[in-house]
């Protein structure tokens, strides 16, 4: 288990109640479960679960089965549908 | 008289987000090149009704690092696309924008014309569907964050 | 606050040919309405060289009053082609331009951006093809008068 | 005969060396026919004969057959190759 620190904005932010937050989680997880583990904490985010995606690294990542080999203190976002322009 | 070397004025990309007004003079002035005939400039401003709800303001917020990463990708994207571009400009205001205020800015210029209004169509697109920013409409007795329907993963209607 | 009834803001041309320096924050404050999230602009700007030769600045003359004529038709085609346009501004500079400023303007507004963004490639692209301006290029040692490729009845390769 | 105006603009005030005038002609005449006056008392323009453009009242004419019906005190321009932009 490693620390990683999430990041809520816009609608995530609201159903969370937080906008930064350190979490544990194992080196390996996929993307899917990582979610699970988030919604573990909020589960007023269960509610958005079919249009968020994460920034993992500031890089996209679809929910899903992708393996995410994570390292500590790494950033990952919970990015809602986006709205700029 | 001009002094300006065209050798000396490499493309350059200009990123900003903060929550100042934006300007179109800025804007045009930053992409100007003695050597490029044309600019295209694209204004987003934020309107007064959604589906005849009147819209009182706009609240934009952004992931700011990974927005600027994001945008610095679109004007790399632009340079493959339109190898002429000279210089790329897009900023984005956060923040509370009043109505009728432009909420975004994106300006290219280029020896010619077609490149330049190309290049800030391509821009503005983009943006929209990848750069991770939020805009809250706030109504008289509500608020809702919109969803763009160029976002690539948005599954909804919008 | 916003005040402005949409219905009130009734479409508009603006239409403009002077010596005085164009401005795009002017133009775009302009065309702008609270109804119409998108504005595009084009700004044409003198260079400094022509096929190498280095060009000191730019003269232009304009046949004014049907300048005006030619210009008003154009934006009676945008509307034609794009209903969905507000405002349009098309401002010219004349007499001597410096190099790197602009020499015409061109700006729309709509509520959504593809609208305002092809209007003012039309536009353009129209004034270039038919309105009765002309430039002449100053060199260090001589002058040329300027053709448009656009230009509907020119027979020259250029 | 009636009175038109003549005006000229860029090359065509350059070899004209003039930039306004009044001449006198025939009510009914071609676009070709006009020209040809025109050049009678400017031989410089032979030169632009295939470049130039006729705007009568402020309307775009071609040089050719197309007969033109003047009113005195027309205002009949002579219009070089466009640079405008």
């Amino acid at each position: 288990m490693l620390p990683v620190v999430v990041l809520y904005f816009a609608r995530s932010a609201e159903l969370a109640g937080v906008r930064t937050e350190t979490i544990s989680v194992p080196q390996r997880i996929t993307s899917l479960q990582l979610w699970e583990e988030i919604v573990k904490k909020h589960s007023g985010l269960e509610d958005i679960r079919d249009q968020v995606v994460f920034a993992v690294r500031q890089e996209y990542v679809l929910l899903g089965d992708q393996l995410l080999v994570l390292h500590s203190g790494d950033e990952i976002a919970v990015i809602p549908p986006i709205s700029g322009g | 008289m001009e002094t300006v070397n065209d050798s000396e004025d490499k493309p350059k990309d200009f990123i900003k987000l903060n929550c100042e007004k934006l300007s179109a003079d800025e804007i045009s002035a930053l992409v100007i090149s003695p050597c490029c005939g044309a600019v295209a400039l694209f204004v987003g401003t934020t309107r007064n009704n959604f589906e005849g709800r009147k819209v009182i303001q706009l609240e934009y917020e952004a992931y700011e690092p990974m927005a600027e990463v994001e945008i610095k990708k679109i004007c790399t994207d632009i340079r493959l696309k339109w190898p002429s571009v000279k210089h790329i400009a897009i900023h984005h205001r956060l923040g509370t924008v009043p109505i009728s205020e432009a909420s975004v800015m994106v300006a290219v210029s280029a020896p010619h014309r077609a490149e330049s209004l190309e290049a800030v169509q391509y821009g503005i697109n983009a943006l929209k569907a990848a750069v991770p920013i939020w805009k809250k409409e706030v109504y008289e007795d509500e608020s809702a964050w919109k969803e763009n329907k160029e976002c690539f993963w948005a599954k909804t209607e919008k």
